[in-house]
């Protein structure tokens, strides 16, 4: 029992109004992967910003390869042999990849920064991550998931015995996310230490050996990975039993609310053509990178379409700005919920308000509190979002929660047709199960949902139909009947097999 | 130490309340009529003397100075005007309420009790003849001729500038674009220098700062250029000893100060002033009278 | 939970990020004129309260024009040269024996070419905010300057008295014209900005911008409006400043952009964007003003009062942190109990 | 991937962001000078250059330091001031009899204090730079003024020649010296920022903070290290204001801030961090200096001069912008052929 590297007893932390860690206690064996588990706003970010010395614990007992430690900071736990990747990424854009790798460690001779041998050393991980990129690229170039590889990169280039993962699959492609896992392995067999955060419990199959499960800030349990079963996992994170994961509802549909007819936008989003039909739900499943976003942002008019039609309820409209897609009735959740879909620091009614000025001001543009109160109100209420009251900023709201508030402020008009792009992105398996429940109450309401994601599970358990894309273009339509993962994915990887085209061309 | 700023005598009942307003509070040109104005106050021992100063030059922050200085009471008012016109408005509402309004340096075109001032206009031609008389001494009869001023908007300086013009009219020399270095000795010396370059015979400068930098340009430049300027300090003075600058234009800022006090108090106790203009003089300043 | 109790109105106001801060200015405000009033009998005098509120005037004005474009996460530099470019064009105008209403539209209309200006180059050009109104600020400084030639006007003359009486020298229910315009303009401004589709817009731009422009808000209509009210504001000030004087000077109006963003950052506007009331901007601006005044009756020199001034800036932004850090903590107290 | 042929220092010096910036107002530079030289005939005479060259280099020096703190992502609104201040104190002290060397020593000390003090206010008591900054600028001008009882000082002296000529008057290898000390200080700290460690941490620290934090950056030395930097520069500045007068100016240096921002900033330094190069600097300062000199040379007045700057501020960036939109059109297009 004595090969714990990290031992945490009785840790507290409170934010203000949360009590985020509430006496957690948590170890972690050399040669071991522990999967730490919990629902949204469970604390395993908190816990780990502690061990890594964002954070400073309120209270509590830290020791680290059997040594108490009394303060913690980042750099104090770099030289203790502790890295880790954050949720978020934490790139420095300006700077170049190797730059970024060695970032407060640099390699210097005399006080010279040795910038050949940072680059070489850098081009070295890279090549060990089975990653093809040049170190001197400049980040801010790179696509989210090479910036998410790199951070990996530098991660690992600390050498560090205990490494901590922060759902660092969010943004991976399958083929990365296979070469993460081949690393994972190989680590854990060289004795290190890793605790691995992640809301695709599919995943823990392949990597993990024990699970640990945070509620509301408090320690749950731990077990074997082995003698457990992911139902088992869910419950315990959940507090109950979730009954059904995919939720489905019958569709019933009727007519066709949209039309894309070749939709041309900037390079990722090429011929597109599909429809939409009342009361159904469309996945549009591909790769990172396959346009999805920016087809949808195109649809929207956030970002400028070069040509193509887009007709609602049989009459063309012309889109050149959001506010046009949404008077014409489609509106868009967006991926990146702190980057597009909130404005943190205003209030929660603030920012459900915001997108509904038109219904609720008059004709001279003044606002009707009363009207705006209701909408707010009954936003809340039918999305049971938990929030003390709707005058509190946006950010002190927890991800699913702030997730909710972003949808919920499309509900409260009536639209046609609800774009939802990586809903679930970072969000616990319960909160996703509510918002799938949420798609089917608009489906049941007759409304056309186009659903965005990179979870093969979820866009067959919720799909009625389902969009494949790759490099910009729709390669298959695929009905749910006859979608398998094995489909999908040979459609969402054509755009390879075009460029070996080319290449032997 | 707030001795620049205010000083209070005598006891508290019956002492007439002067404040003096000056354009800024930058200039030793206004710190030593502040100096005379002190002084006669001092002397006179019936008298709350208040130097109000806006923080820079500033036509509407000197009304609100006046403004100040009405609210507070005043009895008088000695006044350097930024502007002319500007001012006026609000000297008839001072005149409204009985205040007695005294000119020093620059007047105003309000009716006041006395204008203690140098005539600017009238110095800046001195200055000119001045430098015309030295070139003819060198038997320089044309070129070019560069202005150094402070801005286009104190009235003060411009008609300094005005006079300077008018003592070439007639002349076959050039004198080129005004240029303006906002009285900050550095930057006034880097266009003085580029005058220099250009290939001036004279440099005016308008005031203390730009004769400053006017006389270390041509003192690096080497002494050919004729330069004559405004302002008395130590610096200028250096200057002119060393025989880099001919002659500087000396007020005499401390008796306007001094006699503008005395004036104001006369006219308090009820006596009649009989002259309304006071010609506080200007005086040549040059290497063989220092 | 507990403050289910709290009229929501009132939950309302003070959830307002930045009312912290104008209830902390207040107070000090309120000390600053005790202080003021014990050093300086006259302080309280019926004369010197009226003289007080007209001074603050301008500054609540350029102060209200800032606080739109600093919560739409900009900055206008340029306030400083429009005062002195309307004031310039107005007078200039005049002299040459135009109408002064007249005088007084043209002005206007010119100054919101540089708020379209500024606001294009910025929203549409995506040019800094900085950047861009640097450049307009010399822009306009030098259309100041060339307007009359390089000279100050001559006066403007006594067919302006009634332009004069109504931007500066007038009486209406016993107070200064200048303060009823300030105060109008508040009024307007404050409504458009807390109770209308267009203020939400400033707001949600300076808290996100790219969430206000995926809301459907337009990006560069919000920012350009916002623009346009700090220009109207500038263009007012440069009139009352041709007002005081009946002429134009050139350099009116200098460095009045910073005075601008000191009364609102005092007055609990955030310069990163999203946050404040134009409730503050009045405390700001009053205190800004209380200080020169007071300062300049306890004969204080320019020197002190500078550092004074300073010094002030750089507490009252502490204080909104220190106090915002201990709501915080007295929040989670709370929690606790 | 066709790039590899291309020697990779060359590559990375022409990757660095900001790059593309300083070749194109470089071009800009050079047609500004063929211009003026044809414009004027004395433009290319050796005294106009050596003369031109000395009025650049307090320009190039506030460049650099404002640059520094450009690319942490902040501002330093205080530099003029500290010129100001600098330039009083050590006057002053020089005046009052004390040997110009210790003179200058006790400049940098206080001048340093400054930067320290913005540099904590900013990154330790998370202040707004523009408010920190605001802040000392009024404060460090106060200084300016009280030092010396609110007088500018009388003349150095002339046991002060030595300083003087160090500073200003006197040549070495027939350059002036200011030259060479701009050139000196140049060279430090572009060594410093593009070779050390603490050079990395500022371009870090302004591209993204929290990244840098989390990597181990320290912020608040790093903040400091930059805003101390910009103190130095000014106090240089400060001193060679002093050595030009030979006695001290308590408004010398006003809005040396703006313009050091302005040479920064047309030089490819980006106001919002993370971004620029101190040879842009360079350029951007001489576009500045070849202006105000070219544009004395052919007459023009201010009125002009400050359109056209402005307008030089504002098309420098818009044209950076649109290059790099072209740029990633380019990209763009290579990556679908
Ligand atoms: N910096 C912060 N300030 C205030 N509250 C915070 C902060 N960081 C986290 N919290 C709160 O602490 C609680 C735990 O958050 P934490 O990020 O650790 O959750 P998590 O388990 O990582 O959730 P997720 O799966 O969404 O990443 C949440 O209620 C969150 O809102
Ligand atoms: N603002 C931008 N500037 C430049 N390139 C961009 C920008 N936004 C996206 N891209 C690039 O366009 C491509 C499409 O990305 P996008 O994220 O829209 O695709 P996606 O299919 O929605 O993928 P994801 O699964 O990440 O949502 C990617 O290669 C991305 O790097
Ligand atoms: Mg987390
Ligand atoms: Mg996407």
């Amino acid at each position: 029992m004595d090969n714990y590297i990290v031992e945490l007893e009785n840790v507290c932390k409170k934010f203000p109004g949360v009590k985020a860690l509430d006496h957690v206690s948590f170890k972690l064996k050399s040669g071991e992967v522990l999967a730490l588990l919990g629902e949204n706003g469970a604390g395993k970010s908190t816990l780990m910003k502690i061990l890594s010395g964002v954070y400073t614990r309120d209270q509590g007992i830290m020791k680290i390869f059997g040594e108490a430690i009394d303060d913690m900071n980042p750099v104090k736990a770099q030289e203790l042999g502790i890295a880790i990747i954050h949720q978020e990424l934490n790139m420095c854009d300006h700077l170049t990849v190797a730059q970024n790798i060695f970032l407060g460690r640099e390699v210097t001779k005399k006080g010279v920064l040795s910038e050949k041998e940072m680059n070489d050393e850098g081009g070295k991980i890279l090549k060990g991550l089975n990653m093809n990129i040049d170190p001197e690229t400049i980040v801010g170039d790179l696509s989210v998931s090479k910036q998410q590889m790199v951070e990996i990169a530098k991660a690992l280039s600390t050498k560090a015995k205990i490494l901590i993962m922060d759902e660092p699959t969010s943004a991976l492609t399958s083929k990365e996310i296979g070469d993460l896992f081949t690393i994972i392995k190989r680590l854990k067999n060289e004795g290190h230490g890793i605790v691995y955060i992640s809301h695709r419990l599919e995943e823990l199959q392949y990597i993990v050996d024990r699970v640990m499960i945070l509620r509301d800030g408090q320690y749950i349990t731990s077990m074997d990975y082995k003698d457990t079963s992911l139902r088992e996992i869910i419950s315990y994170m959940v507090g109950r039993e979730i009954t059904e994961k995919f939720p489905r509802i019958d569709k019933n549909v009727k007519e066709k609310i949209l039309e894309v007819k070749n939709l041309n936008a900037g390079k990722m989003v090429r011929d597109i053509n599909f429809s939409l039909y009342e009361g159904e739900i469309v996945g549009i499943a591909g790769l990172m990178g396959a346009g999805r976003t920016e087809t949808t942002r195109a649809l929207f008019g956030a970002n400028p379409m070069e040509s193509g039609e887009i007709i609602i309820d049989g009459v063309e409209v012309k889109i050149n700005k959001p506010i046009d897609a949404i008077k014409s009735g489609i509106v868009l959740v967006p991926e990146d919920r702190k980057k597009d879909g909130l404005c943190t620091k205003l209030s929660i009614r603030d920012n459900i308000a915001l997108p509904n000025l038109d219904i609720i001001a008059n004709k001279l543009g003044i606002v009707n509190r009363k009207k705006e109160e209701e909408m707010t109100t009954s936003s809340v209420e039918n999305l049971d979002i938990r929030l003390a009251n709707t005058e509190i900023d946006a950010d002190s709201l927890s991800g699913g929660n702030q997730q909710k508030v972003v949808v919920g402020k499309w509900l409260v008009r009536n639209s046609r047709v609800v774009i939802f792009d990586e809903p679930t992105r970072g969000i616990d398996v319960a909160s996703k199960v509510e918002i799938y429940n949420l798609m089917n109450e608009l489906k049941s309401q007759g409304i056309g949902v186009l659903f965005v994601s990179s979870e093969m599970p979820e866009i067959l358990g919720i799909s009625d139909r389902i969009l494949v894309m790759a490099d910009g273009r729709i390669t298959k339509e695929l009905d749910i009947k006859e979608a398998t993962q094995d489909i999908i994915l040979e459609y969402a990887t054509k755009f390879d097999r075009k460029i070996k085209e080319g290449m032997e061309a | 130490s707030s001795d620049t700023g205010t000083s209070n005598q005598g006891s508290e009942g019956g002492n007439y309340k002067v404040y003096l307003i000056t354009m800024d509070q930058m200039d030793q040109h206004w710190v030593t009529v502040d100096g005379g104005a002190k002084k006669a106050a001092e002397e006179l021992g019936n008298v709350d003397y208040t130097w109000l100063a806006p923080d820079v030059k500033d036509d509407a922050k000197q009304i609100e100075s006046i403004n100040n200085a009405i609210a507070g009471g005043a009895d008088a008012i000695l006044l350097a005007a930024n502007g002319p016109t500007a001012v006026t408005s609000a000297l008839r509402e001072a005149e409204a309420e009985g205040v007695k309004i005294v000119y020093v340096d620059s007047p105003a075109d309000f009716p006041a009790v006395q204008t203690l001032a140098t005539d600017n206009e009238a110095a800046g031609k001195i200055a000119g003849i001045e430098m015309l008389e030295a070139l003819k001494g060198k038997s320089v009869t044309s070129g070019k001729i560069g202005i150094v001023n402070v801005n286009a908007s104190t009235a003060s300086t411009v008609a300094r500038e005005k006079g300077f013009r008018s003592a070439f009219e007639g002349t076959v020399f050039e004198i080129l674009e005004t240029q303006y270095g906002d009285g900050d000795a550095a930057r006034s010396k880097d266009i003085a220098a580029n005058y220099i370059t250009e290939g001036v015979v004279g440099i005016f400068g308008g005031n203390e700062g730009s004769t400053v930098g006017t006389g270390n340009a041509i003192k690096e430049a080497g002494g050919e250029v004729i330069g004559v300027g405004f302002d008395k300090s130590d610096t200028i003075l250096q200057l002119i000893k060393e025989g880099h600058l001919l002659a500087t234009m000396s007020q005499n800022p401390d008796v306007m100060g001094y006699e503008g006090v005395k004036t104001a108090v006369k006219v308090l106790e009820g006596n009649t002033i009989d002259k309304d203009y006071v010609d506080t003089g200007v005086s040549v300043i040059k290497k063989d009278s220092l | 939970m507990e403050n289910k109790k709290i009229p929501s109105k009132l939950r309302r106001l003070f959830s307002k990020r930045g009312m912290g801060q104008v209830v902390t200015v207040t107070i000090g405000l309120l000390v600053l004129i005790i202080v003021f009033g014990i050093l300086n009998p006259n302080f309280f005098s019926n004369r010197n309260i009226s003289n007080l509120l007209r001074q603050i005037a301008p500054i609540i004005l350029i102060g209200i024009g800032q606080s739109y474009v600093l919560i739409t996460g900009n900055i206008d530099l340029s306030i400083g040269s429009v005062v002195g470019m309307s004031c310039m064009i107005s007078a200039t105008l005049m002299t040459k024996g135009m109408n002064p209403w007249l005088a007084v539209g043209v002005t206007y209309i010119s100054a919101l070419a540089i708020g379209l200006l500024n606001g294009q180059l910025i929203s549409k050009a995506k040019l800094p905010a900085f950047i861009a109104t640097l450049g307009t600020m010399t822009i306009a400084r030098g259309i100041a300057q060339i307007v009359n030639n390089n000279y100050n006007t001559d006066s403007i003359g006594p067919g302006a008295e009634g332009f004069r009486n109504f931007f500066y020298y007038g009486k209406t229910f016993g107070l200064y014209n200048t303060i009823w315009i300030a105060l109008a303009l508040w009024m307007v401004f404050n409504f458009l900005l807390s109770r209308t589709r267009t203020g939400r817009h400033i707001y949600a731009v300076g808290s996100n911008i790219h969430a206000a422009h995926l809301s459907g808000v337009s990006i560069s209509s919000t920012i350009t409006k916002a623009y346009l009210v700090s220009s109207v504001c500038s263009a007012t000030v440069g009139l009352v400043m041709t007002a005081i004087s009946g002429m134009g000077t050139m350099d009116a109006g200098t460095t009045y952009e910073l005075y601008a963003v000191a009364a609102s950052v005092i007055g609990g506007v955030s310069t990163l964007g999203g946050q404040g009331i134009l409730l503050g901007t009045i405390i700001g601006a009053s205190i800004w003003g209380v200080l020169q005044n007071g300062l300049q009756f306890a004969g204080a020199p320019v020197a002190i009062r500078n550092i004074v001034i300073g010094i002030i800036v750089i507490i009252s932004v502490l204080l909104d942190i220190v106090v915002r850090a201990n709501k915080n903590k007295a929040k989670k107290v709370k929690v606790k109990a």
